[in-house]
């Protein structure tokens, strides 16, 4: 037993889990006694595909949600939705790696991406704050390692340095957070914290605190919200961003600016997903009812400097690095308008940002997957006018990298417009559903955010026209001569082309896949472990009554 | 010590706190600023004696958590200040001793030995080895500076000062947390009430003076939150006016049952989750439980489990057992992390 | 339902398929054969859209309600959200967002498709003349061309067709792409790439402004993203005002009306044929197109309404101003093609009362002028590409004169075009300029604020007399007097190639006639075409204005003499022409003298306050607002840069810095 | 008897102290610790809810925060070494070289040697295996 639940149950969930990181153990102990040229790649990938097959033959409800208060994994939506996606991408990066054979550290970097990305998918299904902090730490060691084994020597140590140091900083923090979490509920379980925060009909937060004005829940929310803005590369906590991806290699930086990201979001939304579901109840506490506002500040300053430092840039990793961060923006912006929206509508914050997260993936991967090809020794790719010429010299590719660029944009037909589109359109939703004068203001404040979201986005495409203006308006420079041989990386490039075009042409292809189905209904443990919530209407009454 | 003057005198100790960390970091030009900080860190530590003694009354722990928590923060100030970096490792392992020694005071002595032993006896060995095999000769000019010292310290110690601040707001006053027998008996009193037909008996059973129904059942259900707006709401509801204000039985009579049924409600609300025994039995008390109700030992604290080391084995190797796991994983991935960083190394030592 | 319905995907798609096979195997196997996949599927196209209005006008016609003359179909769902097992008969409670791929097919889209099509493929054809040199070799981006050319018939085709905001916006989204690829379709200079950096970003910003109108207009409408959801419902929220108000922002980011024109003047930095498809045609018309579309919506706010008339009536004066100075061909077209929409958008504007058939008046006199306007524009820019191929791209009207015996066929189609633009009876538009006055003469008895109105009819006929007058010097400037040449021309010159002159011949054609042909006058009545949108009040016949027809010619005729007067001889300056030594010379040189008093002291220096004005504001303001993009960033990165110096305890230090910044601010908050 | 609130704020200081002394030591070593000194803080907290909550989960997480700090320990120690040897100093403030373009170094000024500041020998430990080398030879290893 483990927990109230049998190890068996355990072990079947988390086989996925369990291959990965036996095979990556494997890799490590037995990598430096076998022959230089063992495939590892093609051994990595099969583990990722196995690792699949046995996610999709796992079985919906292996784990009794009546225990949720007493385990510390969970299966519900988001954690389906965190677990598909990382262990997919984990075959993405391990066909963009392929090209390492070369290099002599070669089951080194299969075996830490593989222990990265499954860190990942820990993080999605924790259900206990030692799980999540150490499924984030899974992902920051190897991404230490990896900084420093690709790119040129001295900048790729100097960016492993700097994201060493500012990573055990906010992990320093992030754990400030969770002490006083812990404290303030008596618990570590998450569901068992969210229930107990949003006015539980278990557990109390601690009797000797007096937390009715939630002044002491500040604390743990800023130190978290520090720690994991860190690794979303939130505004003001982004400043590692430009100076690491301009340090490493592209394939680094497609790694950097989606695993910790999507790591990140799924632990806020984790975390703070009791007061972030859509018609959540009230906390118990003016802290929780108003943390949308919190996240409104730094959605707006997080897209807006993104977009705005992106403008000065040249080298085309600290562009793409400040362009990950404004997009950041918006996925909070999705966060930060969950709680204010309405069935009504048809929108839903959280969903809206995981799609939002989803359309960045595969743009972001795509942009870096066609730099890292195009990028050789002869002829590197540092600023975007060592783009000229591309258009004509390798047509599909450039092709590829519009598209990408495209849908960064938000370009109709992309799945970056529709990613948008959500996102918008949530947050100008808000003020008609609520008629109490109280969300008058509330109104304001989301029209604003669209307004400056979108302004942001109009602005920010100016950033990606010049990269586009690089490739195709402008002469090459030098003739080059491409290796047009194949490459497994064009697989992850073609599957991202596609479904860039799938999300902006047929979304719900995607949406209405079996694994994301109710992402439009967050995890709201209440609900999911059976207990009835008061209906919307009678919290109504409460609210107006105020 | 009332809140007030708590935080006044704290205030004044972060101040001069603050004044020997500035003065002591190390600057280009240091002259005798150091002596000032000395004297400055003099000044706040008797003020924060003097806070603590004035607050609680004396006993040995008080005695023991002076001592360590003075070792502690000295140790770890010196440590932040040393020019020297061997002599900031030995600070360091001065301040983990001493929090040690704090954690033996919260009851627990496996983590002390754990803390001892993972950072004394290994990162700060393994780190003095290290200073001394990067060979310097002399001090760094790094050593001798500091980055912005003043905005550093001045940030840090308004980051220490809201914290405080913040914690003494909220450990300051007391509020109940919702009691499920209390609401039992308060539910049974009512619905015995209800069987009363004599207008003046009930109201003398329900509402007279502390004995008010309503307000009982708000404490016992937390004194705020939903489900006391619930019972605010219903009260303006059901009970047209308010009960003690009415005198129409059947009118009272319709609001007691509506405030039953909240009760009840919120009771049944509470038994829909299964219990965590697992949880319970190996981590101590459980967590739903309002102080009032954990097992005390003598002094009046609470009890941890008898077996404290044994208990936390069971517990890592029970509840714990993914992120023991993970643990492990995660020391496996460092150290050949590790080895795979230092292998890169430029194989310069040749000659 | 129409047998159209089920072939009318086929007339969007066919050229985006096209312009995607003409971009991926253009440069390496089509080469000089790259115009052909655009051409054909543009035929295609047109005969599609012929076939499809033939439908429509039969429907029209029949008046039978089994056979409706507005038709929306739905070719495939694109997104839904939401729980799927909660949608139900209320949305409202049911909770669920959908858009579909649907093209809604009334008399309004079908006549906006015919001219796009037929004028983008006629376009085209003299495209495949333009992009080659003299010596017949092609340009080096010639599949570029064409396959961009390609794509933006197909955005546009969407975008007119669309039946949701969505899929009009992608249109939208669609054109401005390819207006950007296709003004710096020359981006070995520099000012063409930032003409289309310009036109991109300001254009966006109104784009901006329409999504957000949108986004308003779905909440309004009770989550509504379907034309007939959105049109047709009885009561909107209050929110319907302002989503009016920026949607009107978003059509004059793209239809270059007054805070929002500068790009277009900059965007003759692309090949002539653009400029004549896009930015007189088709593209710069997509506003006109969408306050058209919305008109029921905006006839129930008559303030915004108001704002629209008076926009438009100061973006049709202002152009009209700074045209008359202007000395380069092309940026006389653009300016006055500003001015053309301004008027457009005069007439939508007058569109107040949804119970009266004022809106209907309006939309159809806008559509009208909209449609007379694509063929003449069309044809004067056109010409004016003409002019500039043969003239070596010189196109200064100082540098040339007396083109008329070299250039004949370019001079008969500019000539043509230059009446129908001056709105000279009985050419094109004579007929619609007609229309859009009469109408706002119409509008000032029905509205509370008539003198406004009445304001706003003379603004309309002095803007008309304006035009005649700055047309007619271009037209005398560039084809009479005595011949002159520009260097680079080398004293040869010849006309154009016939794949240039033939599609000009075919265009003065329609700027002759397809104006009295559409006018009430005729069986083949716009207005009454158009009267028949369901929705509408039905259309009593209304008789021509008299005053607004007599008032309006007189100011047209005014115009082309006194340009005939100034400029009749060719040249630019008063004292060149003045010292002129006949009898017959001197004679109208003292009048000339006592005009050009007049004209400097009436004219010019008001003109100057106007032209300061204005200068400061494209200046200052609106291209200071391209330039804010590039220069707030270095405003807020003097915040932000100096902590972004590299060092890792500057990153920590500002991180602590913001969690204590929130800690203290929050707490206090509490 | 002492309260939670006195741990607490125990646990903060040290947290604080061990941020300030993150932001403004610079060399990497002292940096590394005190950064472990943030750690030992929340430990502080950890154990003294635990203690006052009565349940056993914060201790456990303690362990787990230990093993965490171990493992960024090994991977410290191992930058740092190459740290080093790249720069041939473990001033952090050396690796600049990743910044915005148009920003000037923080380049240091030559120090000011005043009488109290005195040069602190440090100790050292000759290479494992080879003859104690001459003092320019060592220099440079």
């Amino acid at each position: 037993m483990i927990g109230s639940l049998l190890i068996v149950d355990y072990i079947q969930y988390m086989m996925p889990e369990i291959v990965l990181f036996s095979l990556a153990s494997l890799m490590l102990l037995f990598g430096p006694f076998v022959k230089k040229n063992t495939p590892w790649a093609l051994i990595s990938s099969l583990g990722f595909l196995l690792a699949y097959l046995l996610l999709l033959s796992n079985k919906h409800g292996a784990i009794d949600p009546s225990l949720l208060f007493s385990i510390n994994i969970l299966e519900d939506m988001s954690s389906n939705f965190i677990r598909h996606f990382s262990l997919g991408m984990g075959l993405f990066f391990c066909l963009l790696f392929w090209r390492d054979c070369q290099t002599e550290n070669t089951f080194e970097t299969f075996a830490l991406i593989m222990f990265l990305v499954t860190g990942c998918s820990i993080v999605g299904i924790s259900n206990d704050l030692i799980v999540l902090f150490l499924g984030l730490e899974l992902i920051s060691i190897p991404t230490y390692v990896l900084l420093y084994l690709h790119g040129k020597k001295d900048l790729a140590a100097e960016s492993a340095m700097k994201y060493f140091f500012l990573s055990i900083f906010s992990s320093g923090l992030v754990l400030l957070g969770f002490s006083y979490l812990y404290g303030i509920v008596g618990t570590t379980n998450i569901s068992a914290i969210s229930d107990a925060l949003c006015n539980g009909y278990r557990f109390k937060p601690s009797a000797d605190l007096d937390n009715s004005s939630g002044l002491l829940f500040l604390i743990p929310m800023l130190a978290i919200l520090a720690g994991l803005g860190f690794k979303i590369s939130m505004v003001p906590f982004h400043f590692y961003a430009p100076d690491v991806y301009q340090g490493t290699t592209y394939r680094m930086c497609a790694l950097l600016a989606t695993v910790s990201k999507v790591a990140g979001f799924a632990a806020i939304v984790r975390i703070f997903g009791f007061a972030l579901a859509q018609g959540a109840l009230p906390g118990s506490s003016k802290t929780l009812d108003n943390i949308y506002v919190l996240f409104w500040i730094l959605s707006a300053v997080t897209m807006t400097i993104g977009t705005i430092l992106g403008l000065l840039q040249r080298n085309l990793r600290r562009i793409l690095a400040y362009s990950s961060i404004s997009h950041s923006g918006y996925i909070l912006a999705g966060i930060a308008v969950a709680p204010k929206l309405e069935l009504a509508t048809g929108l839903d914050g959280i969903g809206a940002s995981f799609f939002y997260l989803i359309a960045y993936f595969f743009g972001t991967f795509g942009i870096f997957a066609v730099l890292d090809v195009l990028d050789t020794k002869e002829k590197p790719i540092e600023d975007w006018d060592d783009l000229a010429g591309i258009g004509s010299q390798t047509p599909l590719l450039a092709i590829c990298l519009a598209v990408f660029l495209f849908s960064l944009i938000g370009i109709p037909f992309t799945g970056g417009f529709l990613a948008k589109f959500f996102i918008v359109f949530g947050c100008v939703s808000v003020p008609y559903t609520w008629d109490d004068a109280l969300s008058k203001g509330t109104h304001n404040l989301f029209f604003l955010l669209g307004i400056i979201a979108f302004l942001n986005a109009a602005v920010g495409s100016w950033i990606y026209l010049r990269i586009l203006s690089g490739i195709y308006f402008k002469p090459a420079i030098w003739p080059r001569v491409f290796n047009t041989s194949f490459r497994p990386s064009y697989f992850p490039i073609i599957a991202c082309l596609l479904i860039v075009l799938v999300l902006g042409i047929k979304p719900n292809l995607i949406i209405n896949l079996n694994i994301l189905k109710g992402m439009a209904h967050p995890v709201n443990s209440v609900s999911l472990s059976g207990v009835e919530i008061p209906k919307p209407a009678e919290i109504d009454v409460v609210l107006k009554r105020q | 010590m009332n809140d007030q003057s708590w935080m006044t005198l704290t205030n004044l100790s972060l101040l001069f706190g603050w004044l020997a960390v500035y003065f002591c970091l190390p600057k280009r030009i240091s002259g005798s600023s150091r002596l000032i900080g000395y004297v400055a860190g003099c000044i706040a530590l008797i003020i924060s004696a003097i806070q603590i003694f004035t607050t609680y009354s004396f006993n040995p722990e008080l005695v023991l958590f002076c001592v360590f928590s003075f070792f502690a923060v000295v140790g770890s100030c010196l440590m932040i200040v040393a020019q020297n970096p061997a002599h900031g490792a030995i600070c360091f392992a001065l301040t983990i001793t001493s929090t040690g020694g704090i954690f033996l005071l919260l009851a627990a002595p496996f983590v002390m030995a754990a803390n001892i032993i993972v950072y004394a006896g290994a990162i700060i060995v393994t780190f003095l080895f290290l200073l001394m095999l990067v060979n310097q000769h002399n001090a760094d000019l790094a050593d001798s500076e500091s980055r912005e010292p003043f905005l550093a310290s001045v940030t840090g110690f308004i980051l220490m000062g809201s914290f405080i601040s913040i914690l003494t707001a909220s450990f300051s006053s007391q509020s109940l947390s919702g009691n499920r027998n209390e609401i039992e008996l308060i539910i049974n009193e009512t619905q015995q009430a209800l069987s009363i037909t004599n207008l003046s008996e009930l109201k003398a059973k329900v509402i007279n003076g502390d004995n008010y129904v309503v307000t009982k059942l708000k404490n016992a259900l937390g004194g705020s939150g939903i489900w006391v707006e619930r019972i605010e709401v219903d009260v303006q509801k059901n009970g047209t006016l308010m009960i003690n204000k009415s005198d129409d039985i059947v009118e009272i009579k319709t609001a007691l049952t509506s405030l039953v049924s909240i009760g009840t409600e919120y009771l049944k609300y509470r038994s829909l989750l299964r219990p965590s025994i697992a949880m319970v039995g190996n981590s101590g008390a459980d967590p739903s439980l309002p102080l009032g109700k954990i097992r005390k030992d003598q002094s009046g604290r609470p009890a941890m489990p008898a077996d404290n080391t044994t208990f936390l084995g069971k517990l890592l190797f029970s509840d714990q057992l993914i992120a023991v796991e993970l643990a492990g994983l995660l020391l496996l991935v460092a150290t050949i992390g590790a080895i795979v960083i230092v292998r890169q190394l430029p194989t310069k030592v040749s000659s | 339902m129409y047998d159209a319905m089920a072939y009318l995907w086929m007339i969007p798609v066919i050229p985006i398929i096209a312009g995607f096979i003409t971009f991926i195997i253009g440069p390496s196997l089509l080469r000089s054969h790259a115009h052909l996949p655009c051409i054909i599927a543009g035929l295609i196209s047109f005969v599609l859209s012929l076939f499809v209005l033939n439908d429509v006008v039969k429907a029209v016609e029949s008046n039978d309600i089994s056979n409706p003359s507005s038709v929306s179909v739905s070719y495939f769902e694109w997104f839904r959200t939401g729980d799927p097992n909660l949608v139900g008969e209320n949305i409202k409670t049911a909770g669920s967002l959908k858009a579909e791929f649907s093209l809604r097919l009334d008399p309004l889209s079908s006549a906006m498709i015919v001219m796009v099509t037929f004028l983008g493929t006629l376009i085209a054809v003299f495209s495949t003349g333009y992009m080659r040199d003299h010596h017949g070799h092609i340009d080096p981006g010639y599949p570029r061309f064409f396959a961009s050319v390609s794509l933006f018939l197909g955005s546009m085709l969407i975008l007119v067709l669309a039946d949701n905001v969505l899929l009009l916006y992608a249109g939208w989204e669609g054109v401005g792409l390819c207006s950007y690829l296709l003004i710096g379709f020359w981006f070995e200079k520099p000012s063409a790439c930032k003409a289309a950096r310009k036109a991109f970003l300001v254009t966006r910003l109104g784009d901006v402004a329409l999504f957000l109108g949108f986004a308003l207009l779905w909440v309004s409408s009770g989550y509504h993203l379907d034309f007939d959801g959105l049109l047709t419902l009885s009561n909107y929220d209050s929110g319907v005002g302002l989503a009016c108000f920026l949607m009107f922002l978003g059509a004059c980011g793209k239809s270059a009306q007054f805070p929002l024109h500068v790009w277009l003047p900059d965007a003759m930095e692309g090949p002539s044929p653009v400029s004549a498809l896009i930015h007189a045609a088709t593209m710069v018309t997509a506003g006109v197109y969408l306050l058209a579309r919305f008109m029921p919506l905006f006839a129930s706010v008559p303030e915004v309404q108001m704002v629209v008339i008076g926009i438009g009536a100061f973006t049709s004066l202002l152009a009209a101003l700074i045209a008359l100075t202007q000395t380069d061909l092309k940026r006389i077209l653009a300016y006055s093609t500003m001015s053309q929409l301004g008027y457009m958008f005069m007439a939508l504007g007058s569109g107040i009362d949804v119970k009266s058939a004022l809106p209907i008046l309006a939309l159809s006199a806008a559509i009208f002028h909209l449609l007379t306007h694509a063929f003449f524009k069309a044809l004067l820019f056109l010409s004016a590409g003409s002019v500039m191929h043969s003239m070596h791209d010189v196109i200064d009207l100082r540098r040339i004169g007396g083109l008329r015996k070299v250039l004949p066929l370019t001079h008969i189609g500019f000539l043509c075009g230059a009446l129908a633009l001056a709105g000279l009876p009985p050419f094109a538009g004579f007929w619609s300029k007609d229309e859009i006055l009469s109408v706002i003469h119409e509008t000032s008895k029905h509205s509370n604020y008539p003198w406004f109105y009445i304001l706003m009819w003379a603004t309309g006929i002095f803007v008309a007399f304006l035009t005649a007058f700055y047309t007619f010097r271009a037209y005398f400037l560039t084809f009479w007097g005595g011949l002159k040449l520009p260097e680079e021309c080398h004293g040869e010159v010849h006309e154009s190639p016939k794949s240039m002159t033939y599609p000009l011949l075919l265009l003065s054609v329609f700027a002759i006639g397809i104006g009295f042909a559409l006018s009430n006058s005729t069986p083949l009545s716009i207005e009454k075409f158009l009267g028949k949108t369901p929705g509408y009040l039905l259309l009593e016949h209304h008789d021509h204005d008299w005053l607004t027809v007599g008032f309006a010619t007189a100011s047209g005729f005014a115009g082309l003499i006194l340009a005939f007067v100034f400029y009749g001889k060719g040249g630019v300056t008063f004292s060149e022409q003045s010292s002129g030594r006949s009898n017959f010379a001197v004679e109208l040189s003292k009048n000339k003298f006592f005009f050009d008093e007049i004209y400097n002291k009436l004219l010019i220096a008001p003109l100057n306050l106007v032209f300061y004005c204005s200068r400061i504001f494209d200046q200052y303001i609106l291209d200071g607002l391209v330039d804010l993009i590039a220069h707030i960033p270095r405003m807020i990165a003097q915040l932000f840069r100096p902590i972004q110096n590299g060092l890792v305890q500057f990153y920590a230090l500002a991180m602590i810095l913001a969690v204590t910044v929130f800690l203290i601010a929050l707490a206090r908050s509490m | 008897m002492l309260d939670l609130k006195i741990y607490l704020i125990l646990g903060a200081i040290l947290f604080c102290i061990g941020l300030i002394g993150f932001v403004s030591r610079r060399n990497m070593i002292t940096m590394f610790l005190s950064a472990e000194l943030m750690l030992q803080g929340v430990a502080i907290n950890f154990l003294a809810f635990s203690r006052f909550r009565g349940n056993l989960q914060g201790q456990s997480f303690v362990l787990f925060i230990l093993s965490v700090a171990a493992c960024e320990a090994a991977i410290a120690l191992a930058l740092i070494v190459i740290l080093y040897r790249a720069k041939n100093s473990l001033d952090v403030s050396k690796w600049q070289d990743l910044r915005e373009e148009d920003l000037e170094p923080n380049e240091d000024q030559e120090i000011l040697l005043v009488d109290s500041y005195q040069v602190q020998p440090m100790p050292t430990l000759p290479v494992a295996g080879h003859r104690p080398a001459q003092e320019e030879d060592a220099s440079h290893v």
